[in-house]
């Protein structure tokens, strides 16, 4: 992490960029936010690039692209798709951001860990890139526990597209392979249901759903300045959860306008305060996408056209669809 | 909220037989923002117009819904209607309550509830139009005709002699097309060449037609009145402006066993060729497969013996852009491969031939000189079965379902000739029905009949078999007599169906112009505008619209080259103010909507907005409204709503939706 | 003071339910947060906060206000009824409680919001104390004793017992229609537990925060224009994350939904977060998100206090510091301003 | 609704104007009969058709949607039903994988000559929507009353 800082430092001094954005240190360990330092001194004190640091950065350049100078942007290998997007759609300068790929060793859910059965939680070791990343020393109010790193660790980092970084100026620090489970191996286990399984387990899983927009919000390929939810434009502005088709309209919608263009990078997952699987409506699609016309993922470079912008004369027919089961 | 006028047609007893019209009009007043609701028996008429000018007048009404026939119908006469009243013409909806409603059910107390529905769904609309405004586009005064054949020159012949310039592009080496390949035409039996190559050459010789042969079309964008288009004219290998045409060339050419698509494939040609004598230009191209100098790199005798030195084996495809403010689709048809038809022998057996192919057998210039004999062994027939409908008026899927229509009078007149030529030679025709309507047809049909004892069956044959002996045996039915035949005979001919040249597609895809199950170009409406195609701007011209003959299709290219003519006379066209439009302040600057614009009509621009006192620079789509067409593509890619598409727009669709389901 | 066994406890709910409706936390794929019992649901009493928090059944996230209905031209309207039926919240902690004191200021002065106060008046809320606090519970910096939470019944859960302890009269009449499931006892356990739990408290990280500098004491303006803000608010997603899961934020909006034969006209929660919030004609008179950001948090601790009588809009359940996506919460702004000499 | 109790199902139809408007129009002049439940809606292209629409339609108590454009290569705007036909497909699958009735929506290229097709189709579609019964899986409870 010293490592990071001093570059940073380093790119500040010789006014290659005039701001970094990383992460900076939470008040209790485990809370770090996205930040922008402008001085040396406040890396120095407040800079902080551990497990907990699961935010996708590549959204907040969206604001930065507007901002005079180079920007500095930390991004994660899975963050790099995201910003490869952003690039394709116009929304960020690539002109403004000096890259710095940074390694990943899986990132961690703390409501995990707290799901674990772990309470009062003060501090986590082990989370450094530093450490190994295998164990995790929670220190609580009730003692301390021992938990497994892997198993602390976000959806997404067990379904990890890979470690290398799809755009950057320069990478720094080692990553670990955290892929042990098969990408689609959910989706293709609500598939198996029969209507009425998939059904209720989706009323159940919306159910939870506060309207809060965590979701949208934290989603990088949902930067629109304003979503359809909030205008007028389709008389769908709608904030609360009245009845439950409002929510399903909500999440299949916002799948739909990022189909294509969602890089699945679990973001949406990790921000829902109910603990929605929302990461099974995107990639659902982005299977269905791979099945029907060819393996696309999206972020990969900035030029591909997306599949929804798309078309073969082949293309499959929606009775594909329709027709079977 | 709007004042709306709902009128209910009776449509004489077309609407009112199954839809309780006075029941309609109850519900509907009161509806709310209804202002005015009656019902009448034409509401088209001039009188069911001037009612809506006096409701319009008396009511203050601000929109307009008329329950009646289909909107692709009458929507332009009320929108017409409402503009002399002073309203905008686009704050009028259709209910369709006659081809969606009243003519597809049977029970009225269903037929009523469902027209009340419609006219809701139409009024939730409405309240929603805005007047738009059509805005201009300009109109080149040049013409595109796509084929070279009969019908290609004919229009253009008339369009250019109306003062415009016109292009034929035509995909073989000489304009002419099927009719250049026709012996003798019907109902009066002149030469076919003798009418056809005055008519070319004065194409070729017309100062305001360019006519590019062995020519395709590459490319189309823009719209109508200013259509651009890309004409690749491949690579003949023969320098145009230096060729004399004397001909030596193909002489002296090593390479003569390519099979001669004008002749059908029934001789061959050189690998440098012009398609037959009168060609249209005549400068011969290089057939690339067949020539020794290219497939080799030796030869080059062509080079060699030409004296004008016109001979380039350089020469590569050239692609020539153009505008056009009209385009006449002119590409013919080619009859039907015999694949499928096993029973006829046609592909095991030489003696058993299309009625195209005799064409080339009967003209003096044909592979048998004129000569009526058999291929396979030279030696004169004794008898020739005709069998007709080949593939036409099928009810599986080997051939085509509708009747080719021109076989009945061509077989009639082939089997006229043969008979005059040759007295001693039997004829026999297998028909289903003979079909002869058209001016001096059934006369000529009777004739071959009576005065030139063709004999005439009603029958179909269900196989002929080659013998040993080398004749063929005609199996058939006879369905007069009700009896099953045999036939020993020399030849036989198939008068095989007609199928729209397979080019057609590609060119249909590039003009997006529709084409039916076919693959015969739509029109735009089958009765009352049968040369137009639905997509504004593209003509129709000849067989590529439906199976015709001659005069038919000499007509029909009257036709289109008027139509043609009507719009090149305009100066400017008012464009369809149908477009889609962007709210910049909800705009990302995405580029999606751009991606999936057919026309290109969306461009970016960075500006600077004032979103609720936030003022920034934004990047932002901008809707070029003289090529949008209104399709909507981009309105659904757009994934913030900011992009949509004005007269049906989301909220009116939405609105339109929710009246229905409600 | 009452006890009855945790193995009681469905017998207990099945026999409040028959005379109130009765809402429990419930565990939802992994999710608590309060719904309305009935047998079939996974009751979590373990689970130290819900997600959201329980105003929910007082002041429900959407909630129909009355209905218009269309027959041709005309209208007819018609209110919803106000909640008539007694209802019992069970297992509110100390925080969730005072939460509603905070919304009662609001709702309960005048004009009187209907509605909330039916739902106020036929609500009886059984606390529970909470014998786990968390790192992220803050309750004591405003007064707040988890030990000993307000309500109609307090109950506490202690080892395999549950201690129920009436309070006010609702929570007699409460404790008679369940009686026959309780046993007597005495408070010693209850009194060990209460202590047990203030030691926790004071050993939690944000247990010592100072308010200084907020509330009725504070400078408006200098909190109001402090360039402190423009550095807090930046990584804000704009989500409502914060403003749904806490248990004094009351802001709603009021929307009519088309039903094709009419409008229901509903209430839900807004959030200050969101850009439409407040949305006038003219706009919105918090343009940037610094303003919405800002707009929260001086509502909480500036705003309310001084206009009721000191009292925060804030009761440190720290529902906010788990939840955040980005992790800002209010301890962080409280702090900030600390460190800035809070100005 | 009808005096007897039969299911009359709410089925909405996009129908793209040069074509499947057309051949419902031309299904009209023909007299071939299909179900009153069908209303049609008008669009340009069958690209208009925003799952926006479709979501609409359920949510305001819709049993069936079935959306009708130009046959691939014929959409009169050359591109729209391609792309259409791709956000349908998406579509479609996942609202069967949020287990709703595979046969509620359907798309069919029909196009201006095929008035046969048209109501063939939408006898079809009523059929299945009949015997799928009521929507109750995607609506909005409110539009119920």
């Amino acid at each position: 992490m010293q490592r990071l800082i001093d570059r940073a430092k380093e790119l500040l001094a010789d006014g290659t960029v005039v701001r970094v954005l990383g992460w900076k240190k939470g008040d209790l360990g485990f809370n770090p936010e996205p930040a922008y330092f402008e001085t040396a001194e406040a890396l120095d004190s407040d800079f902080i690039y551990d497990g907990f640091c699961g935010a996708n950065l590549s959204k907040y350049m969206i604001e930065a692209s507007k901002k005079d100078g180079k920007t500095l942007v930390f991004l994660k290998p899975c963050d790099t798709y995201s910003f490869n997007q952003l690039i394709k759609e116009h929304r960020v300068d690539r002109e403004k951001a000096y890259i710095i790929g940074v390694g990943c060793k899986g990132k961690l859910d703390i409501e995990k860990i707290k799901a674990m059965g772990v309470k009062g939680i003060l501090s986590v070791e082990g989370a450094s890139m530093d450490s190994e990343c295998e164990t995790l020393t929670v220190k609580t109010l009730y003692g301390d526990k021992e938990v497994s790193y892997n198993e602390a660790m976000l959806e997404r980092c067990h379904v990890c597209k890979g470690k290398e970084h799809q755009i950057a100026d320069e990478v720094m620090l080692e990553s670990r392979d955290t892929k042990d489970a098969e990408r689609f191996a959910e989706v293709e286990k609500i598939e198996a249901m029969s209507p009425l399984e998939k059904f209720e387990f989706f009323k159940k899983e919306l159910s939870k759903c506060i309207r809060c927009n965590a979701c949208r919000n934290v989603c990088p390929a949902c930067s629109c300045r304003k979503c359809v939810f909030d205008s007028t434009k389709f008389d769908e502005a709608t904030k609360a959860n009245v009845d439950s088709f409002e929510e399903k309209m909500f999440h299949i919608i916002r799948a739909f306008h990022v189909a294509g263009r969602c890089t699945d990078c679990g973001e949406c997952s990790r921000v829902c305060p109910q603990g929605i699987p929302l990461h099974l409506f995107n990639r659902k699609f982005i299977k269905d996408i791979d099945t029907f016309y060819g393996e696309f993922q999206a972020g990969e470079d900035t030029e591909t056209k997306g599949p929804l912008t798309n078309f073969t004369f082949d293309d499959v027919e929606p009775s594909i669809v329709t027709e079977r089961g | 909220m709007q004042r709306i006028g709902v009128f209910v047609c009776h449509c004489g007893s077309n609407i009112a037989a199954t839809v309780d019209v006075k029941k309609v009009v109850e519900i509907i007043s009161q509806e709310p923002g209804v202002a005015h609701c009656e019902d009448y028996q034409y509401m088209c008429s001039e009188a069911g117009q001037a009612k809506i000018l006096e409701a319009v007048k008396e009511k203050n009404l601000s929109g307009i819904v008329v329950c009646s026939c289909s909107p692709r119908m009458h929507e332009g006469t009320f929108r017409k209607a409402a503009e002399r009243a002073g309203l905008n013409p686009y704050m009028v909806e259709i209910a369709n309550i006659r081809e969606h409603c009243s003519w597809i059910h049977k029970d009225m107390e269903e037929a009523t509830e469902k027209a009340v529905i419609l006219a809701r769904a139409a009024i939730a609309k409405v309240n929603l139009n805005a007047p738009l405004y059509p805005g201009e586009s300009r109109v080149t005064k040049r013409a595109l005709v796509i084929g070279g054949g009969i019908a290609g020159i004919q229009t253009a012949l008339d369009i250019a002699d109306a003062g415009y310039e016109v292009d034929i592009v035509e995909k073989t080496p000489s304009i002419g097309g099927r009719m250049s390949q026709l012996d003798k035409t019907f109902p009066t039996l002149d030469c076919s060449a003798c009418i056809l190559t005055p008519k070319m050459v004065e194409a070729a010789a017309h100062e305001k037609i360019t006519i590019y042969t062995y020519s395709e079309v590459d490319k189309v964008t823009g719209f109508v009145g200013d259509f651009t288009v890309d004409i690749r004219k491949k690579a003949r290998s023969i320098d145009m402006d230096k060729c004399t045409g004397c001909g030596v060339c193909q002489e002296k050419c090593p390479s003569k066993k390519t099979p001669s698509e004008f002749n059908r494939g029934l001789n061959t040609r050189s690998a440098i060729y012009t398609p037959f004598a009168q060609a249209i230009p005549n400068v011969p191209v290089i057939d690339r497969e067949a020539c020794i100098k290219f497939k080799t790199g030796k030869c080059g005798l062509c080079e060699k013996v030409c004296q004008a030195g016109a001979i380039n084996y350089e020469q590569t495809d050239e692609i020539v852009t153009e505008k056009y403010g009209a385009i006449v689709v002119a590409t013919g048809f080619d009859t039907i491969k015999l694949d499928n038809y096993d029973e006829y022998a046609y592909n095991q057996s030489p003696d058993v031939i299309t009625s195209l192919e005799l064409e080339r057998v009967m003209n003096a210039a044909g592979p048998t000189k004129g000569h009526l004999e058999r291929l396979s062994d030279g030696k004169h027939p004794e008898h020739i079965v005709f069998v007709q409908c080949v593939g036409s008026r099928c009810n599986d899927n080997r051939g085509k379902s509708y009747c080719s229509k021109i076989c009945c009078m061509y077989t009639a007149k082939h089997a006229m000739l043969i008979r005059d030529k040759y007295p001693d030679v039997k004829v026999t025709v297998f028909y289903i029905d003979v079909r002869t309507p058209g001016k001096n047809f059934d006369e000529f049909y009777r004739r071959a009949v009576e005065e030139y004892g063709v004999n005439y069956i009603k029958g179909q044959v269900g196989k002929v078999a080659p013998q040993s002996d080398g004749s063929l045996l005609v199996q058939a039915s006879d369905l007069l007599d009700n009896k099953q035949i045999k036939l020993k005979a020399d030849m036989v001919v198939l008068a095989t169906a007609i199928e729209p040249d397979p080019s057609v597609r590609r060119i249909a895809t590039m003009l997006t112009a529709s084409i039916d199950t076919n693959n015969f170009l739509t029109e735009s409406h089958a009765k009352l505008r049968p040369v137009e195609s639905p997509t504004a701007g593209i003509f129709l011209s000849g067989v590529c619209q439906g199976p015709k003959d001659i005069p038919e299709t000499v007509a029909q290219a009257g036709a289109a080259a008027v139509k043609a003519i009507g719009l090149l006379a305009k100066d400017k066209l008012l464009t369809n103010p149908c477009t889609a439009k962007s709210d910049e302040l909800l705009c990302n600057g995405c580029s999606v909507c751009a991606n999936v614009c057919p026309y290109g009509a969306i461009s970016y621009e960075v500006v600077q907005v004032n979103d609720h006192g936030i003022r920034e620079d934004r990047r932002v789509a901008r809707v070029n409204n003289a090529l949008c067409q209104g399709c909507g593509a981009c309105t659904v890619a757009c994934p913030s709503g900011a992009m949509d598409l004005q007269g049906f727009s989301n909220r009116q669709i939405i609105a339109e939706v929710d009246a229905i389901c409600r | 003071m009452y006890k009855i066994n945790k193995e009681n406890l469905s017998a207990l709910f099945s026999l409040i339910a028959e005379a109130n409706e009765l809402y429990v936390p419930v565990s939802i794929n992994g999710a608590v947060n309060f719904a309305a019992w009935d047998e079939d649901v996974q009751v979590d009493l373990d689970t130290l906060k819900t997600v959201k928090s329980p105003k929910d059944a007082f002041f429900p996230q959407s909630e129909t206000l009355y209905s218009c209905k269309r027959n041709g031209k005309k209208l007819s309207i018609t209110p919803e009824e106000l909640s008539s039926k007694d209802f019992v919240v069970f297992g509110m902690k100390a925080c969730d409680v005072k939460g509603l004191a905070v919304l009662d200021k609001v709702f309960l002065v005048d004009p009187v919001d209907s509605y909330y106060k039916a739902r106020r008046e036929h609500g009886i809320i059984v606390s529970l104390a909470c014998s786990q606090p968390e790192e992220a519970c803050f309750c004591n910096v405003f007064g707040i004793d988890a030990s000993s939470p307000e309500g109609d019944v307090q109950v506490y859960m202690i080892g395999d017992e549950l201690f129920w302890n009436a309070v006010t009269q609702k929570g007699e009449k409460l404790t008679e229609q369940v009686k026959s499931l309780l046993a007597d006892t005495d408070e010693a356990k209850v009194e060990e537990e209460k202590a047990s739990i203030k030691a926790i408290v004071e050993r939690l990280p944000y247990s010592n925060l100072s308010l200084d500098g907020w509330g009725e004491d504070a400078v408006l303006l200098d909190k109001f224009n402090s360039p402190i803000w423009e550095e807090l608010y930046k990584p804000c997603l704009a989500c409502g994350t914060c403003t749904f899961v806490c248990p004094t934020c009351q802001c709603y909006d009021i929307k009519d939904y088309n039903t094709g034969n009419g409008v229901q006209r509903y209430r839900c929660w807004d959030s200050c977060m969101y850009s439409d919030f407040t949305m006038m004609a003219h706009g919105n008179n918090r343009t940037s998100q610094m303003q919405r950001y800002r707009q929260r948090f001086m509502h909480k601790l500036v705003y309310y206090p001084q206009n009721n009588d000191g009292m925060y809009s804030c009761v440190g359940c720290g529902r906010c510091v788990d939840k955040c996506p980005t992790g800002l919460n209010i301890v962080k702004v409280i702090k900030a301003f600390e460190k800035g000499g809070n100005k | 609704m009808s005096m007897n109790n039969e299911f009359r199902p709410k089925i909405v139809a996009f129908c793209c104007n040069w074509c499947s408007y057309a051949g419902a129009d031309l299904a009209g002049s023909s007299r071939l009969q299909y179900p009153a439940d069908v209303k049609i809606i008008r669009v340009p292209c069958s690209c208009r058709v925003n799952p926006m629409f479709i979501l609409r339609a359920f949510e305001k108590g819709a049993d069936g949607v079935i959306m009708c454009g130009c046959h691939p290569g014929d959409c009169h705007y050359s591109t729209g039903n391609y792309y259409a036909r791709r956000r349908m497909t998406l579509l479609f699958s996942m609202l069967e994988y949020l287990g709703i009735e595979n046969g509620r929506t359907r798309v069919e290229w029909v196009s201006a000559a095929e008035g046969v097709k048209f109501s063939t189709t939408m006898n079809e579609f009523v059929d299945k929507i009949r015997s799928l019964g009521e929507n109750v899986r995607l609506g909005d409870l409110r539009c119920k009353d």
